[in-house]
């Protein structure tokens, strides 16, 4: 479904990080995880930015300035209009989560952890949280996730905040029972071989239909080949294959 | 008022002429969410091989000024998963006949797809790929080589009934050589143009951004080219083409059909918006009003008159 | 600090890689008068033929999705009246070697341009154009063919100590192919690519928009399309590429270094925005270093490593 | 020179047509009938426009919708922001004149007229004016140049308004001794064939750079080639040859 939103704030929160929130139609937005796939004047391939929260009259997505599309996103202001195919991707599935879920995200891939937070602790499964990033600068939401009561580690790599080091380095402190984490590929990695309980793990690829037409975004699973725009972007961790 | 936006190819008469692009619509299943794609003229199905095939690492995919990149190498589920289960399926939520598109390895493989599709009912024609970067024949790919063109066509139209429209590469020198030689070897028509070689690097890498280095180059920036080649071709041969590369609006459909074109398939512009076909179909006939044309079918290479 | 962004052509020192490609710059001297135009690597002047010509008739331009058409059809005052004249005025308003764009309808033309400029001091590179769309030998354009590309290249050797730089089509299957020809026949470089042959049609009279009815296709649009034959070229070749094809901006320059330029030429963005050079140039030291790069020379082919 | 105007108002004042105010500098711009050459968003070449008027601190053109780039200009709105480069073309030269001078101006051809009416004014050359356009609702700026103090006559073709007929029906009405014109190539070559006084004809051409530089505007004269955006888009009558 295409959403023609409308922009309400662009925010600098952080080192080149952004927060937009979003006027429009949810409806097609079911789980956490989900994403939205954004049309930016001048650019050919609409932007895939994961959804961050559901408000009352649309959402929230936070982006960090990657590249030209996303620095044309960060020159938008309140009013101007976001078309967007909204409702992508399966998304987390938190019937799956054990008791004691931990949730561990990195850079822009902390955005979609907010949305699952928020509905784990709906269901009675308040979450331990792990937010990775590079530096003091770079942190984002962290009070976020306090606010809603989670305990709520922050690392860094030059540790200019939290503990130092990655968020490999704070998931021993933690007593868990299922991961949920979305983040760079090292990362997502790193938490797979230092994490032994079952997990959901969220990826990023290169898609330019993303409703699973193209096979631009396919990768092999234990499963088979999977379009990480419709049968992902979330892989549960016994079919992730890495290549 | 009422103006008539029907065409036919080769004996197919299709209610306008817009029909989503090989590799760009799946095999229709994800649209048929998005709207109800019997509006369609038809559509073209991926590309499908005898073999399954993974295809291409990732990433596939890159952006381009005006355009994009794909290197997907004919991800597919093989020939017969395509006839005994997508096919049947598509049933439920297509009912006109659809372009099965294939592609090969070798001639064998070709004629083994055709002869599998050419019983099928719901396939109006047989659209043969044999401008797929990825598929060779004695060193040259089909598409770039008079001669293997001719040869395959040859081959296919001994095993099937079903209308034959060979799929060009527009990465050749001379395009119309290469679409006489198919014409003289029987196809009943000509989809063109498949994809132009490109490549993009990652500057922070410095490497090929796509993983295949390479990858064929599609959108609006092409569309100048895909028209000139079909302008060539209409000049060239009597069959009927089938035009694409760029087009993503009605004007680019009518400018198309001027160029030749008696009907056009639509590619990229499907992935950035995915109703742009249906968005299309709606403009047509305004914009066919607006440039005072009545029926579709006479504007098809009146630019050469 | 300091990012060393000279490179070098043919024992020709460049303080920086941004040369305005041919037919894009005139003689410099419209540009002269926006900004001192010195700060250029180079410049590439309008192709120059042995005859004065007029070149085609009007329209000779159209706009496409990110790039534009043009039919100018090598209209110039012919080689005489540009050695004397322009050439001899342009010290007035350029101090640095510039390089001389020439073109043929025969070999005898060719030969006949690049004798009349060996003498020119100010004459860096001879650029010889084979790949203009209205130029043809035997009926093949000469950069259609590797044979006449190699017979073109050893005339204009055997006539000049300057270095030749062969210019060559994209509108060809294997452009490695007349690449190595050229670089066998003795060629000192390359320049890749001239314009990809496009149309566009007049909706409103259902005729083609330029006069032409073909053009030659530039901008943006191409840049994925030039990016792939510089990268394929420089794989075939040991002589220096001049990159050009839609680059518009510093980071394109490095893009097209990576794939393999030793410097690049620039055309289509120049009509569109006329200080576009002076601010690549301004631009190119800032997104080195942002690429972590201190010497342009360093990242010449390194995508292929 | 490129100049960032800004954009004080974009006005629909007739059946198409629009007339945007512009701030920004005009020290260019020199003549009447020379033209800024205006980038679009979304569109690879700029748009040639003349410049209709220069004002205390900007200037005034008039266009026209033809296609899609003009389109898009008739959306912008005050306060944006529009990239030209400005002082385009030779224009017309008033010295040339007779103390008569005829203007005649066709559609957006009428536009140069305004600031050349004004110009030959302030040299006491007070013009008449005849103004054509296909019907009534297409007509603008007739008050503007009777307010000047021009005798001002309007042709329409289906004669909704002032004379019936073409611009040329109204020629004979008039006491001249010099003719500037501006319009479509059909109206040119008509008042060339039925005036026969000297004059100065303003000609459109697809342009790419519009500085003289590509060769893309070229046309044959009695005085060799001209370029029409650098030696034009104002010819003599005695140098034009039509094709
Ligand atoms: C499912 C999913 C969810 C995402 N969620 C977020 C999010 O919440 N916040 C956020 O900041 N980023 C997110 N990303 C990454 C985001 O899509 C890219 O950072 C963005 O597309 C870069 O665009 P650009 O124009 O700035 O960069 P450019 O490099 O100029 O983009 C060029 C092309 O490459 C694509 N591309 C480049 N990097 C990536 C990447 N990492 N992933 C996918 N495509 C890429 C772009 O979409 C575009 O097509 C997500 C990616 C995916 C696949
Ligand atoms: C010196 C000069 C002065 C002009 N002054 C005015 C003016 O004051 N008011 C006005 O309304 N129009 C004027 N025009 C015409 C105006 O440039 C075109 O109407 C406009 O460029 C059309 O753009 P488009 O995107 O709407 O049309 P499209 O047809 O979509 O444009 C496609 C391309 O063709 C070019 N083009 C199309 N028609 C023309 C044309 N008639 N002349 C030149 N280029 C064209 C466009 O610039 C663009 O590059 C002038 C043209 C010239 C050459
Ligand atoms: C992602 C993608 C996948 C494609 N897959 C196929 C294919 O399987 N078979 C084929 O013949 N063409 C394939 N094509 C080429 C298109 O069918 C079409 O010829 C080309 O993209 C030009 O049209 P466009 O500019 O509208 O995209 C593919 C194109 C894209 C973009
Ligand atoms: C208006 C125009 C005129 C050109 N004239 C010439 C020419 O005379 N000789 C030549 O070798 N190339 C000519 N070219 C090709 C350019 O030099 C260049 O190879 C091509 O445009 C690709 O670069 P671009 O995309 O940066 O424009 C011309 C291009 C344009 C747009
Ligand atoms: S991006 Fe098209 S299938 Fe995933
Ligand atoms: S438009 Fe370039 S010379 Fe006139």
């Amino acid at each position: 479904m295409v959403v023609k939103y409308r922009i309400l704030s662009n925010t600098h929160i952080a080192k080149d990080i952004y927060e937009m929130c979003l006027s429009g139609n949810t409806e097609k937005i079911t789980n956490s995880g989900q994403f939205i796939n954004i049309q930016l004047d001048g650019f050919f391939l609409r932007r895939p930015i994961s959804v961050c929260d559901i408000t009352d009259d649309g959402l929230i997505i936070i982006y960090k300035i990657l590249g030209d599309g996303t620095r044309y996103m960060s020159t938008l202001s309140a009013g101007d209009k976001l078309d967007a195919v909204t409702g992508l991707g399966n998304g987390f599935d938190i019937k799956k989560s054990g008791n004691k879920p931990l949730l561990i995200g990195g850079g822009v891939g902390v955005p979609p952890l907010y949305l699952l937070a928020k509905r784990l602790i709906a269901v009675g499964k308040t979450p331990s949280v792990i937010l990775g990033f590079g530096c003091a600068d770079e942190v984002f939401y962290k009070e976020s996730f306090e606010a809603l009561g989670c305990e709520t580690v922050v690392t860094t790599v030059d540790g200019s905040m939290g503990v130092k080091g990655f968020v490999t380095d704070a998931v021993k402190g933690f007593d868990y029972d299922y991961i949920f984490t979305c983040g760079p590929p090292l990362m997502l990695k790193a938490v797979y071989d230092k994490t032994q309980t079952d997990g959901q793990f969220s990826f990023e690829e290169r898609m330019a239909c993303a409703i699973g037409a193209c096979m631009g975004c396919t990768c092999r699973t234990k499963k088979g080949y999977k379009r990480l725009c419709k049968d992902g972007p979330v892989l549960s961790r016994e079919e992730i294959i890495w290549e | 008022m009422g103006v008539d936006i029907s065409v036919s190819l080769s004996g197919l008469t299709l209610d306008n002429p817009v029909i989503p692009a090989s590799g760009c619509f799946g095999y229709g299943k994800e649209f048929s969410e998005l709207y109800d794609i019997n509006i369609l003229g038809s559509f073209s199905i991926k590309g499908t091989t005898k073999h399954p095939r993974f295809g291409n690492p990732t990433p596939r995919i890159a952006e381009t000024p005006s355009g994009m990149l794909n290197a997907v190498g004919l991800q597919n589920p093989g020939i017969d998963v395509v006839a005994t289960n997508h096919l049947a399926y598509m049933g439920r939520y297509f009912n006109k006949k659809v372009i099965a598109n294939i592609s090969g390895f070798s001639i064998e493989e070709f004629v083994y797809c055709a002869q599998k599709l050419d019983s099928i009912e719901q396939i109006g024609i047989i659209e043969v790929n044999i401008s797929c970067p990825n598929v060779h024949g004695g060193g040259i790919a089909f598409g770039t080589d008079a001669n293997s063109a001719a040869e395959v066509t040859r081959a296919v139209k001994a095993v099937t009934k079903k209308p034959i429209y060979i799929k060009l590469s527009p990465n050749v020198t001379d395009i119309t050589e290469i679409a006489v030689a198919c014409e003289n070897a029987g196809a009943d028509g000509l989809s063109l143009i498949n994809t132009l070689l490109g490549m993009r690097i990652d500057l922070k890498k410095r490497r090929p951004l796509l993983a295949n280095k390479t990858g064929g180059l599609s959108g609006p920036a092409v569309f100048p080219v895909a028209l000139r080649m079909v302008y060539q071709v209409y000049e060239a041969v009597k069959i009927p083409i089938m035009g694409m590369g760029g087009i993503s609006s009605a004007a680019d459909v009518i400018e198309m059909m001027m160029a030749g074109a008696s009907a056009v398939q639509i590619g990229a512009a499907t992935l950035k918006n995915p109703y742009i076909c249906k968005e299309i179909i709606e403009r047509l006939p305004l914009e066919a009003e607006r440039l005072r044309i009545t029926n579709l079918k006479d504007i098809i290479g009146v630019a050469h008159l």
